[in-house]
């Protein structure tokens, strides 16, 4: 008894380190907004606050933007510290583990309240944040992923559309696999591979979420197929070992046949890549229309002093005005029917090619996958991934990599029941 | 003094400089043409160079701003460094009860990642109301085991005769060791102040996590501008890059000869 | 004290500090934001009467900035250009239109003579 | 005299403060926070309750984790490379050749970059079908395959300590050239009148006293390759699988990504230890009190 006692004071005493004083005294009016690598809209976020501090006198908006992998660290030494963010905006299904630990405000009961904020937005992509029935967050700005294909090496492998199942997919690739050109990318962060696999029949867990169900024979094959592909060049070894840069670097040099990837990648590969234009970059849906979604969104701090002044701030966030700036500004896409509707009007005119490539992120979003709302997804992704890796560079074959990837996967599902 | 002949090392170093220099070359030759490393076949001399990749760097971030910042934290670090260490040096050169464990204690404190160190020096930083501040941000780098280390060596190769003399003369400690021990270790002196120079700016966590208004940040925090997801940012990436490093290796540049004068000349002197 | 003033450590930043200063007269003196140029059509001829369109870039793209009409002998004028990095567009409706030039200042709002003359080329 | 000996002592205490107090601050508060937080079921936002030693079974049972501490041995026993490499720059810059400051410059040159610079370089150099070095090789024809270095279980790890080794070379020449400026030039000297040759000088004179700078330079390379989290985390990510996951950058993923701060702390308990273990003997292997050899 005597040790569990001391173990509690020194976690007294932690926690008596974790609150400064002279933070909590700040002025209540204040509201602190952290956003995900997006400071390139300084000039329209000031706007955009500057419009928020006229409609609501004495406010202060305090605006941090941290890089991808840096955010979660910031966040969650805020959180100890018991002066988190009021507002933060989180990518990718980071948000099921906040909300599970009771981090993030269920803003189910705001939108009961108001219905029409909810009724602004795709009701696919806002699905995608529910978890136990709760609504945690309101879309900032969405993509899902699309094939991009290089329609050179199409002609020069007299291809005539781009492929309708996975087999083509495969065969495509191999076609174009020449010296040092290869025929197919994909990028592998937060599941967006995970359509190769979907559309190959394959779930990766059971109904009810207590088993793995992806150890498979179609698994297997579909694995098999990948891991020749690669080994022939078919597919170029950056899809599985590259994450950002050198995918979409590889694939502005002209020397990649397709890049699965969502619509960011087309303004970095545009600008690293001065072969494309209209005649030489196509952007269709992968086969069987599947798409893994990667998208960013508005959530409140359980922890923040004034939940009520944060829901305005979202509610104004994403207003039709300013997504539509930020469809206007960034040329993304916000799931606001009416900022979307309209940005790809005009898009369409002064860039046909990104209005094709923006165009795709609006359909078949009945048919998003790779977005199961997991609390422990990190985890499953961290036993999952290195084994696909395994199989496809070769090191395991296909049959004993998912069977390694499914007991820790049924590890991790039983410690977490 | 020496018989053996010249070339050989001339050779052996002119391979090490080449090795050295080519990932080096590559970089500055990114930041001044900002083309895509991975096209095929890669491109020894650079194609439009042009040096306007320096200039978007300066707009994109407050880089006046976050100059100032690091180069006070940087300052207030060296300072604090050699003052610290030399005294710590100092102390390690003589025998006493404690001088064991606390040689065991500062040998394993440099065993600790920093990464594990995070949320409880934002606590600490936190109770001690630094947050935000050149200070909270050059504490933990104020002290380095290794340059402790590097004083107690030099301290040591100082010849006993000096400073028992100049304890019979009735000087005080740290007289001692201002006007003695210190001007024979400039090696020493030198080395702890680059070191100390070059990890508190290019320190990239601890600000990160430790600064929230924007104009608290330093320099290595504006690579987060460059790292964009949405527009190819290239050149700048490696023009910043290069204008990170340029002071480390001003201050090196300046501060070599201090290591040939060193000891070897210093101890004739007295 | 001689000594002390003489060594590297003061003499080299305080050259930096000197360059740095005299660069900064420089700008303050030759940052009035004026962009100047011509506009020719494709036998060199100066057109005039032709709209010029400055943009400016921020951050992801170029925008619209302002527009000019250039006088008679086919020269215009911008005189606010804000911004270190800009691309210029000319075009006359029957004579034609230029691609977007892009142009890269040293600092913001250097005053800049076009050196090449927009040349206006029948579009389509 | 009594008196004069605890003032004496009270000073030397005095001298040892600052440095004490900032790592008190900074390491020993940090570890025991860590400690404490390794037997518990902790997370931001949960109250904690009492765990004893299940992180560290599960950790006996996390075969990433033992994949993580085999990479991280291999980097250790790595480090010795990089120290011979530098030993031998540093004692072929300390030769009286004309330029030598170039030469020194030029290897100083990369400690300074960004680490995130290096890790981009060194990621495209190690490219299989555009990087430097394949190209290099291929057209050299050393090789006729292209080694795929980052995309291989092989090749993976000893990439990655390569670009350790190229940025921390000018590290270590630093340290090691500090060194054998305190070795007196009387005694080299001495020992060329008594003819004795440039090669037995150097294992008799400059070795022995240059003792002290290459444990120093041994330990602070072993921990900072092995702290090396922005070069394996921007390089590679951990990957292929688990091929360049090292201790710290899972201590990383474990307690920043996956939120797991009680089994992260119990990591790097076990770190701590392993690297006090590793030190422990290499000041054995030095002849003990820091490698501080008595000038003869």
């Amino acid at each position: 008894m005597k040790r569990r006692s001391i173990m509690k004071g020194a976690l007294a005493g932690a926690a008596a380190l974790a609150a400064p004083a002279y933070l909590r005294a700040q002025s209540s009016k204040k509201l602190s907004v952290l956003t995900w690598n997006i400071a390139d809209q300084e000039e329209l976020f000031k706007k955009e606050f500057a419009e928020f501090k006229a409609a609501n006198p004495g406010v202060e908006i305090e605006w941090l933007d941290k890089k991808g992998p840096d955010l979660p660290a910031f966040y969650q030494t805020q959180i100890v510290a018991g002066t988190p963010p009021d507002v933060v905006d989180i990518q990718g299904a980071l948000w099921v583990d906040y909300a599970a630990n009771g981090g993030l405000v269920d803003l189910t009961p705001y939108l009961q309240k108001e219905p029409d904020v909810a009724k602004r937005f795709n009701q696919d992509y806002l699905g995608g944040w529910v978890y136990q029935g709760k609504t945690y967050l309101l879309p900032f700005y969405v993509a899902k992923t699309l094939l991009y294909y290089n329609k050179t090496m199409y002609r020069d492998a007299d291809i005539a559309q781009p492929p309708q199942s996975f087999d083509e997919l495969i065969a495509f690739s191999n076609k174009m696999a020449k010296g040092e050109k290869t025929g197919f990318l994909t990028l592998n962060f937060d599941w967006l591979y995970w359509p190769l696999f979907k559309m190959n029949g394959v779930e990766l867990l059971s109904p009810d979420g207590k088993k793995a169900a992806f150890n498979t024979p179609q698994m297997a094959d579909a694995l098999g197929k990948l891991a020749k592909a690669t080994a022939d060049g078919g597919i170029n070894k950056i899809a599985w070992t590259g994450r950002w840069v050198e995918p979409n670097g590889a694939f502005a040099s002209g020397t990649v046949g397709m890049l699965h990837a969502h619509s960011a990648s087309y303004f970095f590969v545009k600008g690293q890549g001065p072969w494309i234009n209209e005649q030489t970059l196509g952007a269709t849906q992968l086969p069987g229309f599947w798409s893994t979604p990667t998208n960013h969104g508005f959530a409140i701090s359980k922890g923040s002093r004034n939940p009520d002044l944060a829901w305005s701030f979202l509610k104004h966030m994403t207003s039709d005005k300013s997504a539509g700036n930020l469809f206007r500004e960034r040329r993304v896409l916000t799931a606001n029917i009416e900022a979307d509707k309209a940005g790809l009007e005009a898009i369409e005119k002064t860039d046909p090619l990104a209005g094709a490539v923006l165009r795709t992120q609006t359909e078949h979003t009945d048919k998003l996958t790779g977005n199961w709302p997991l609390p422990y997804d990190a985890e499953l992704k961290d036993a999952f991934w290195p084994e696909i890796q395994n199989a496809v560079l070769g090191r395991k074959e296909p049959k004993k990599a998912m069977a390694d990837a499914e007991r820790a996967v049924d590890r991790i599902l039983r410690r977490k029941a | 003094m020496n018989r053996y002949p010249r070339w050989p090392i001339h050779l052996a170093l002119i391979m090490a400089s080449f090795v050295m220099l080519v990932p080096f070359y590559w970089v500055a030759k990114t930041s001044v043409s900002g083309e895509n490393i991975y096209a095929y076949p890669p491109s020894i001399i650079p194609t439009r160079v042009q040096p306007f990749f320096y200039v978007d760097v300066w707009y994109a971030i407050p880089f006046a701003r976050y100059f100032l910042n690091s180069l006070a934290v940087s300052v207030i670090a060296v300072i604090a460094n050699v003052i610290f260490n030399a005294m710590a040096g100092y102390a390690l050169t003589h025998g006493f009860r404690g001088k064991n464990v606390v040689l065991m204690l500062f040998l394993s404190c440099m065993m600790v990642p920093f990464q594990a160190t995070i949320i409880p020096a934002y606590l600490i930083t936190g109770k001690l109301g630094l947050l935000d501040s050149w200070l909270g941000l050059a504490l933990p780098q104020c002290s380095t085991i290794i340059c402790i280390f590097i004083f107690k060596a030099s301290f040591d190769a100082v010849p006993r005769s000096l400073i028992d003399a100049a304890r019979i003369d009735g000087l005080p400690e740290w007289r001692i060791i201002w006007h003695i021990m210190m001007p024979l270790s400039t090696a020493a002196i030198a080395t702890n102040v680059i070191l100390a120079f070059i990890w508190s700016w290019n320190n990239f966590l601890w600000p990160l996590i430790m600064t929230r208004s924007a104009d608290m940040q330093t320099l290595p925090l504006g690579l987060a501008r460059f790292l964009s997801y949405q527009e190819d940012t290239t050149g700048a990436l490696y023009a910043f890059c290069i204008m990170v490093l340029a002071p480390g290796l001003l201050l090196f540049l300046l501060a070599q000869k201090e290591f040939i004068r060193g000891l070897t000349s210093g101890a004739t002197k007295g | 004290m001689k000594r002390w003033l003489l060594n590297r450590f003061v003499l080299v930043p305080g050259a930096i500090a000197l360059v740095a200063l005299l660069w900064n007269i420089y700008v303050a003196t030759h940052d009035h934001g004026h962009i100047t140029g011509r506009v020719v059509d494709l036998a060199g001829k100066p057109v005039a009467d032709a709209s010029v369109v400055l943009w400016v870039y921020n951050f992801t793209t170029y925008q619209e900035h302002s527009h000019v009409k250039t006088d008679d002998a086919g020269v215009f004028r911008f005189m606010n250009n804000p911004s270190h990095r800009i691309q210029l567009s000319a075009e006359k409706p029957g004579v034609g239109r230029s691609e977007r030039i892009p142009v890269f200042l040293y600092f913001r709002a250097e005053d800049f003579d076009l050196a090449t003359p927009l040349k206006l080329a029948p579009s389509g | 005299m009594l008196k004069h000996r605890t003032r004496q002592t009270l000073l030397l205490w005095c001298f040892l403060a600052p440095s004490l107090a900032i790592f008190l601050l900074y390491r020993v508060m940090p570890v025991v926070w860590n400690f404490v937080l390794s037997f518990q079921y902790w997370s931001p936002l949960k109250p904690a309750e009492f765990a004893g030693f299940d992180h560290y079974e599960d950790l006996w049972y996390d075969d990433v984790f033992w994949q993580a501490l085999w990479n991280t041995l291999l980097v250790i026993a790595s480090a010795p490379i990089g120290i011979a490499l530098a030993l031998g720059l540093a004692l072929l810059v300390n030769a009286e050749i004309r330029c030598r400051d170039v030469y020194r410059t030029i290897i100083f040159l990369s400690y300074p970059l960004m680490t995130v610079a290096v890790a981009i370089i060194w990621r495209w150099m190690f490219d299989e079908r555009v990087g430097l070095i394949n190209y290099v090789a291929r057209s050299l024809h050393l090789v006729d395959k292209p080694i795929p270095f980052l995309n291989s279980f092989t090749w993976a790890l000893p990439s990655v300590i390569a670009a350790n080794i190229w940025q921390m070379l000018g590290f270590y020449m630093i340290i090691l050239l500090t060194g054998l400026q305190s070795i007196p030039h009387e005694l080299h000297e001495a020992a060329a009148i008594d003819g004795a040759s440039s090669w037995r000088r150097l294992r008799s004179i400059t070795l022995p006293l240059l003792r002290p700078s290459i444990f120093l330079a041994f330990v602070v390379g072993m921990l900072n390759s092995i702290t090396s989290f922005d070069l394996v985390y921007v390089m590679t990510g951990g990957g292929p699988g688990r091929a360049t996951e090292i201790l710290v950058t899972y201590i990383y993923k474990l307690g920043f990504v996956q939120t797991k701060f009680d089994e992260a702390a119990a990591v790097t308990i076990v770190f701590f230890v392993l690297l006090i273990v590793t030190a422990w003997a290499a000041n054995r292997l030095a002849g003990g009190n820091a490698g501080a050899a008595e000038i003869e």
